[in-house]
């Protein structure tokens, strides 16, 4: 798509309704990086708008202006129709303007009432009833189940996202952005998440969301703005977007393969196999996988695929049951633990579990290849500079310095460098956990390329909330509810596949 | 030992415990705002001879106790400037402090060594005194304990029950969350701390003006380092903190009292045991049960807040 | 146009002189101030503690005597925050490394250097290690806070080793003080040349040694390397198949013995004997060392000679200026303070934003 | 001694004398570093000589490099005012033959170097006579810091100043290893009040046992200097420092040329080096009669307070009838006399 076959509308505000908020030409440099160039948007009420753009676009850095938690270096806001200057969220929330950031901003170790109330209590002392109740009422008011007494870190990522919108609605925002979030949620989960968007729209709030994912921007947004390297892109209603593969062409600005061919692969030996496993909140899990073969389990989070990966990965013991990995039994294969040729892991939490933040490149690659880089006690670390340098050769991560260090790194390429990592380990046995959450389209694309690839060697574990990748990448789906596998069948099989989303509440087919 | 040697044992460890309490309920409040101060001896050093020199200028025992909160309160807004400001390293910040504090302390306090004052004297609660063995051992003290008996459950309450405690302990466990919901962590741990540095002060100030009715230099004798100790040990819940402080003080006076009626225990050993009795005591819950989560440090202790841009 | 704080993506560079400097200028100026107003002179003050601190050979080699615990030490206590376990402990791992080399002195008493000496360390090391081991084990175990355990070991390991010199180590011929008997030649490191290095003593060796072993350890092997990544979490240890509980008692293990060695050397090379003045703080000034340091080797080493250096120097402006020994306390904290609040500048930088969108980049 | 004979006197010394002062601890404590440096501002308001001090040195290494700052500075004679000092300055007196060094309460001494130190036992004596007269209970508390020879014999000393006006009382000791933590010192004075004692008297830097004392309205006393100040209504008399008649003796035999190493002086009330304070009005006329009928006698040189037959805690004689101690033995006591309830250590 070249600039001039869409003239890129910089803004479609209709022009007879006031926005609730319009940004005005609003710039942010980060040192070289120029995050922000002069942009101008209108949000308007009773309309949802989506945010689109690759990682680093500077979608977040925009929002968070609007939010009042970065001050733009140029440019400034208008809240219907005032001129405004925000030092701090404070006055933005004063403002009605209410975001949820991609990281929530919850005290874990408060309760669901605290978190809401935080500077809103309104009067001096605090009364625990009277919290539980406004808030709870206010839950019950929108439908948003929560025990407003449980402590926030005791909650899966659905419940603490409704803690962020209540936190919101407390405040009687007008303005409500979401940063990317249905990146931590399951499908039922989203679509409760749409059901309250379509709602709070419906009350005549503006709605701004940022995602990574077409059909539902496609599915909920009223208008759709692209942005691109710090710039709009071009803005337009959803209605003029025809297909998720238009609107991955208008974002990227080249073809997106979203069906990625997936030829079945002869399969192999037996890498993993699990028999009856059960205890720490699993129950009686089965399942087996094959060389040349990707299973995907699925599940709302929180429903035991965090205990099965830290068994399978060597964390926890096994209680109950059986598991043998590569044909061993969990204790045999885990005494003689080798890095190489065996089990590799990619976890879901790239920038806290699997790296380091503040290590190298190099050093993040030695991270788990340590004992392929040394010599007795002694640590090779020219050699590690080579491969690390391959890996990010071959895997294309950006911006390709190994010297930088991992919080320097987009999520999307530091999950490009941590697949490497571990492919680097020629697993047999592949492990991958959410790997393309919060990636943008170019970056899961090739991911979901590796993960094909790697078929060739090595079985694919593949745990995912994300049911269209599954559905794209794996041969058989094992979906877990409650510890419990509720089915296994290959995806090629329309009528099971068709019964995923309720199997994953619970209901059995 | 005597019944009344006990009583009177356990009154000395009330005695004994007050200004390690102040100074441990003060740390408490540090931080759960988020904000370690190991400079606790500094500024109780520091405030005892402040709360005296007030009280020997004015004469008033009650503006020298204020005096000494307000000096603690002074050198903490210090450690807050560094690490809040400049977000200097909290450890070396606070020991910093320690030296500091007793250093000015004494450098200042020189001329007056020996010096005597008014200060607080016996103050027997009517009715509550002549209760048996609780009257003698907790109602026949100075106005300051009776005070130090409330501030736990105002420490609590404030904490749990207020909205501004509701702040500060966000500040303490997740400052960017704090910042989100509009608030200031960054103001709201400078004034955990300052406020933290008040209730230390006082501790201070009662070393000069109550345990002691005179000034010289070293009053607070190491009772700063184990406030700090105690904190960890109280699990961060000023009710705890009572517990510690005054078993602390008690096993003081008990090893005092040991020698006093006649041991062949030789005294270092004897002076073992406060020390030996905490690590028990922290040791000794965690044979049960692991610790649980609420008796965990505020999730952002220590750490110091990034600027946003 | 406002004033805009930021992470410096890049080291600093030589400016990292700049920023020690002028803390370290400012320190002076609040204590020159200090001076002045309490009737001395401020700037000559200043000039006199500099002098007294590298004013001669004599004072350059007494810093350099007195920075051996203080740099052995801080090591130790270096080495277990690189992986977040906070020994705070020194101070009693020191004295038990003395109590260590003293029992084995005194159970040696009279055998040549070559046999004493081996064994004084080995003891101290052992000793040493052990006390740190405590917290270590009761941390792994038990999920002790070691913050607390370690500072009331240091408490009692300071007792313990009076308890000791009070009672079954005092030397008869000490006419009761508290005191053990002299180790005896064999027993004492000797001074590498007295005339013309002054106190300089052997002990000065395990320096270098512990130095580079630290240096090395951390940069080239793969022990070192996990246990960098340790310091990240125990999350990220387990994911990484890191032997966190192993290094956990490896560092409290080595940073006791690393006290342990300070606490033998000093009880050895200075005293001659264990009495309970070795107990001299140096414990507690390690953690201030490593911290200032940033946890690295080489900037130990210079910041241990720079507070022993800078302690010594006191002592002379005390003796010239009649100033109080407190004063020396004022200003150690002072430039703590001051550098503590300078080291932002050097991750951060700090300068007038300009606003600049990319039409102005264009002319440009 | 096994060194040659002690060298000839110097030639007399004309101009300012350079005198420097080594401490153990801060002077502002009003204890033991305090009482030292009354006298060097003594001789420094006397004229002619010029004084030094370094406070709160540490023994070892520290002491020998502030031992030998001064001796490098041109300082005609140092004072090394603890026990921990006197290796650091037997090293440094070696090496500075020229510099007379003076080291208070050890044993040590050379060419160049003499050691000091006062006979405050005779003042112990004396103020445990006033606390026998004055107890009613018999039971009397002592504050003591570390179990070092110069306070067991201190202690000794009290004891049986106590028993020989009062010879059924006993003696009670806490240990607080401190010479200075005014609070702890007042909680062990509080505890031995606690256990029936009704006279405090101490071995400790700080007032603290004394305002103790006198809240709980029973006797004390004081030492280093006249504490009543503290305590007026409890402070019997007090033990005290006076080291300016050694220090001015020094002064001169400097000045003169007389000034010898080798030596061990140690003064006693006869010289005026040790003495009570003035009696609190509460102590009776008699009672001040007796006591300072005993002081009389040891003005004038007789000292007779280790005289045997003396008795340990155990109730074995370890000073036979009739044998007065030696110094040797008294600069190394390490056990209690009768009448004494508590560990040595
Ligand atoms: N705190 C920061 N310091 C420096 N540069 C930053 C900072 N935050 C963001 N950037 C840079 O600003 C640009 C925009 O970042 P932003 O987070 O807004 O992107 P995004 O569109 O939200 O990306 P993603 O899809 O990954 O969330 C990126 O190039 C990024 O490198
Ligand atoms: N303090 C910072 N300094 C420099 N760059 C930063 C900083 N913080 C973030 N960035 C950059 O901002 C970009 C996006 O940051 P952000 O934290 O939004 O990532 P993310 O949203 O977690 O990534 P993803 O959405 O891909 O998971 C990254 O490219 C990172 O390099
Ligand atoms: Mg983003
Ligand atoms: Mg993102």
């Amino acid at each position: 798509m070249s600039a001039n076959a869409t003239l890129p509308r910089t803004d479609i505000a209709a022009a007879d309704t006031l926005p609730l908020a319009r940004l005005c030409g609003l710039t942010k440099r980060y040192g070289r990086v120029l995050a922000n160039d002069s942009i101008t948007l209108s949000i308007m009420p009773g309309r949802i708008k989506a945010l689109l753009g690759e990682n680093g676009a500077g979608k977040s850095t925009l929002m968070a202006m609007l939010a009042g938690r970065f001050k733009p270096d140029a440019g400034h806001l208008e809240i219907a129709g005032e001129r405004v200057d925000f030092d701090s969220p404070r006055q933005a929330i004063a403002m009605g303007i209410g975001m949820v950031y991609q990281h929530f901003m919850l005290v874990e170790n408060m309760t669901v009432a605290e978190n809401v109330l935080l500077g809103q209590e309104g009067a001096l002392l605090l009364s625990p009833k009277e919290m539980r109740e406004a808030v709870g009422g206010l839950a019950e008011r929108f439908g948003l189940a929560l025990d407003v007494r449980a402590r926030v870190g005791d909650l899966s990522m659905g419940e603490r996202q409704r803690v962020e919108i209540l936190k919101l609605l407390y405040r009687e925002s007008r303005v409500l952005i979401f940063d990317e979030p249905t990146a931590v949620l399951t499908p039922p989960e989203a679509d409760a998440l749409f059901a309250a968007l379509r709602s709070m729209s419906a009350q005549g709030k503006a709605v701004v969301f940022i995602s990574h994912k077409m059909e539902e921007v496609l599915s909920v947004a009223d208008e759709i703005a692209i942005l691109r390297k710090g710039r709009i892109e071009g803005e337009f209603t959803a209605s003029e977007v025809a297909s998720p593969a238009e609107l991955a062409r208008r974002m990227v600005g080249r073809d997106v393969v979203l069906d990625i061919p997936r030829e079945a692969v002869a399969p192999g030996p037996l890498v993993l196999d699990v028999r009856g496993l059960s205890g720490e909140g699993l129950d009686d899990v089965s399942l087996s996988l094959r060389q040349g073969e990707i299973l995907a389990v699925v599940g709302v989070a929180g429903n035991g695929q965090q205990q099965l990966v830290e068994t399978i990965c060597g964390l926890t013991r096994p209680q109950g049951g059986q598991v043998e990995l590569l044909g061993h039994g969990w204790d045999e294969f885990y005494k003689h633990y080798d890095w190489d040729g065996a089990l590799a892991w990619v976890p879901e939490d790239r920038a806290g579990l699997a790296t380091c933040r503040s290590f190298d490149l190099t050093d993040n690659l030695l991270l788990t290849t340590r004992a392929g880089f040394s010599k007795g006690v002694w640590l090779d670390r020219a050699r590690a500079r080579e491969a690390a340098r391959d890996i990010v050769r071959e895997h294309n991560v950006l911006p390709g310095r190994i010297g930088l260090q991992a919080w320097q790194l987009s999520g999307g390429n530091l999950q490009k460098f941590v697949l490497g990592r571990e492919l680097l380990r020629r697993p047999r046995l592949l492990v991958a956990e959410q790997p393309t959450q919060g990636l943008d389209i170019s970056a899961t694309e090739a991911v979901w390329q590796r993960l094909l690839e790697a078929r060739t060697t090595c079985g694919v574990l593949l745990v995912t909330g994300d049911l269209s990748e599954a559905l794209a990448l794996a041969d058989r789906v094992a979906v877990l509810f409650r510890g419990r596998v509720m089915g296994l069948f290959p995806t090629g099989d329309a009528a099971q596949v068709d019964q995923i989303g309720q199997l994953m509440a619970g209901l059995s087919a | 030992m005597s019944p009344e040697l006990v009583i009177a044992l356990l009154a000395a460890a009330v005695q004994a415990g007050t200004p390690i309490l102040f100074a441990t309920l003060g740390e408490i409040l540090s931080e759960k705002s988020g904000v370690m101060n190991l400079g606790v001896e500094g500024v109780m050093a520091f405030a005892s001879f402040a709360g005296f020199y007030v009280c020997f200028a004015t004469g008033s025992a009650w503006l020298g106790f204020l005096a000494g909160g307000v000096s603690g309160a002074f050198l903490c807004l210090l450690h807050a400037v560094v690490c809040q400001v400049f977000l200097g390293s909290q450890v070396v910040s606070g020991l910093a402090l320690a030296i500091f504090g007793v250093g000015l302390s004494t450098f200042l306090g020189t001329p007056f060594v020996g010096t005597g004052t008014e200060g607080f004297d016996k103050l027997s609660l009517p009715l509550l005194a002549d209760i048996p063995i609780l009257g003698p051992v907790f109602f026949r003290q100075d106005a300051l304990v009776y005070l130090c008996y409330l501030l736990p459950l105002g420490l609590w309450f404030f904490l749990n029950r207020t909205s501004l405690g509701l702040r500060l302990r966000a500040a303490g466990e997740m400052p960017a969350a704090a910042a989100a919901a509009g608030l200031r962590p960054r103001r709201l741990r400078v004034a955990g701390s300052v406020a933290g540095g008040f209730l230390g002060g006082l501790g201070g100030a009662y070393i000069s003006l109550a345990h002691m009715h005179l000034w010289t230099t070293g009053l607070s004798g190491g009772r700063g380092w184990v406030a700090v100790a105690l904190v960890v040990f109280a699990a961060w819940r000023p009710g705890r903190a009572v517990l510690g402080a005054f078993l602390f003080g008690g096993v003081m006076a008990f090893q005092l009292r040991l020698q006093a009626t006649g041991t062949n225990i030789p005294s270092s050993l004897l002076m073992m045991l406060p020390y030996a009795l905490t690590i028990v005591a922290v040791v000794a819950p965690s044979l049960r049960r692991r610790a649980s989560r609420a008796d965990a440090a505020p999730a952002a202790l220590g750490v110091n807040i990034e600027p946003q841009d | 146009m406002r004033l805009a704080v930021r992470k410096r993506e890049e080291p600093l560079g030589w400016g990292v002189l700049v920023v020690y400097l002028g803390a370290l200028a400012t320190a002076m100026l609040v204590c020159g101030l200090l001076l002045t107003l309490s009737g001395k002179p401020g700037l000559d003050g200043m000039l006199i503690l500099f002098r007294g601190a590298f004013g001669q050979g004599y004072s350059l080699l007494d810093g350099l005597v007195k920075a051996v615990p203080i740099f052995l030490c801080s090591l130790g206590v270096a080495l277990s925050f690189r992986m977040q376990v906070w020994n705070i402990g020194a101070e009693g791992q020191y004295a038990l490394g003395a109590v260590g080399a003293t029992w084995a002195a005194l159970s040696l008493a009279g055998h040549s250097a070559w046999v004493m000496m081996p064994a004084m360390f080995v003891c101290a090391l052992l000793f040493g290690a052990a006390w740190g081991l405590i917290p270590g084990v009761l941390r792994l175990r038990l999920g002790t806070n070691e913050v607390i355990t370690t500072l009331m070991l240091n408490y009692i390991g300071a007792l313990l080793l009076e308890f000791l010199v009070f009672g079954v180590w005092k030397d008869p011929a000490s006419f009761g003080f508290p005191m053990t008997a002299e180790f005896g030649p064999g027993g004492q490191i000797a001074r590498i040349a007295p005339g013309v290095l002054g106190k300089l003593h052997w002990g000065v060796l395990a320096c270098p040694l512990a130095g580079l072993a630290y240096a090395v350890f951390l940069s080239r092997t793969r022990l070192g390397f996990e246990l960098m990544a340790c310091g990240e979490g125990e999350r990220v240890a387990r994911y990484a198949r890191l032997p966190y509980g192993f290094l956990v008692l490896l560092v409290m293990g080595l940073g006791g013995a690393a006290a342990g060695l300070a606490g033998s050397i000093e009880a050895s090379a200075t005293l001659g004997r264990l009495q309970p003045t070795v107990m001299a703080g140096y414990g507690y000034t390690a953690i201030t060392v490593a911290w200032l340091a940033r946890l690295k080797p080489w900037p130990i080493a210079f910041t241990s000679y720079l507070l022993a250096a800078f302690r010594v120097g006191v002592e002379v402006v005390q003796l010239e200026l009649q100033v109080p020994a407190a004063f020396g306390s004022i200003m150690e904290g002072a430039i703590l303070l001051c550098v503590i609040a300078g080291q932002f500048f050097l991750a951060y930088r700090v300068g007038l934003d300009r606003p600049a969108t990319r039409a102005q980049e264009a002319q440009a | 001694s096994d060194k040659a004979a002690a060298p000839a006197a110097d030639a007399p010394k004309t101009g300012e004398l350079k005198i420097g002062f080594v401490y153990p601890s801060p002077v502002g404590d009003a204890g033991y570093a305090w009482a030292h440096d009354q006298a060097r501002k003594a001789l420094e308001a006397k004229g002619g000589v010029k004084t030094a001090f370094v406070e709160s040195v540490k023994d070892g290494a520290d002491a020998e490099r502030v031992i030998e700052n001064m001796a490098r500075g041109g300082y005609d004679m140092v004072f090394a005012t603890s026990f921990g000092f006197m290796d650091p300055m037997m090293k440094v007196a070696k090496d500075f033959p020229n510099v007379k060094f003076m080291h208070c309460s050890g044993f040590k001494a050379s060419a160049n170097m003499s050691n000091y130190f006062g006979r405050i036992y005779q003042a112990r004596y004396l103020t445990g006579m006033t606390a026998g007269f004055m107890t009613k209970g018999g039971v009397i508390g002592y504050v003591a810091a570390f179990p070092i020879p110069e306070v067991i014999r201190g202690i000794n000393a009290f004891t049986l100043g106590v028993r020989s006006v009062n010879p059924k009382a006993q003696v009670r000791v806490v240990w607080t290893k401190t010479w200075f933590d005014p609070a702890l010192e007042k909680d062990a004075a509080v505890s031995l009040l606690d256990v029936g004692c009704d006279v405090i008297a101490q071995h400790q830097d700080s007032p603290g046992p004394q305002e103790a004392a006198q809240e709980r309205g029973k006797y004390s006393i004081g030492y280093n200097s006249d504490m009543s100040a503290f305590a007026p209504k409890a402070h019997l008399t007090a033990a005290v420092w006076n080291w300016t008649p050694l220090y001015e003796a020094m002064m001169q035999e400097l000045r003169a040329g007389k000034w010898t190493g080798e030596r061990s002086l140690w003064w006693g009330m006869d010289k005026g080096v040790v003495d009570i304070a003035p009696f609190g009005a509460m102590v009776p006329k008699d009672v001040q009669d007796k006591v300072l009928a005993k002081k009389a006698e040891l003005v004038r040189g007789e000292d007779t307070i280790f005289v045997g037959p003396i008795k340990d805690q155990a109730g074995q004689v370890k000073i036979p009838a009739g044998v007065k101690a030696e110094d040797k033995e008294l600069l190394g006591m390490t056990w209690f006399v009768e009448g004494v309830v508590g560990s040595v250590q």
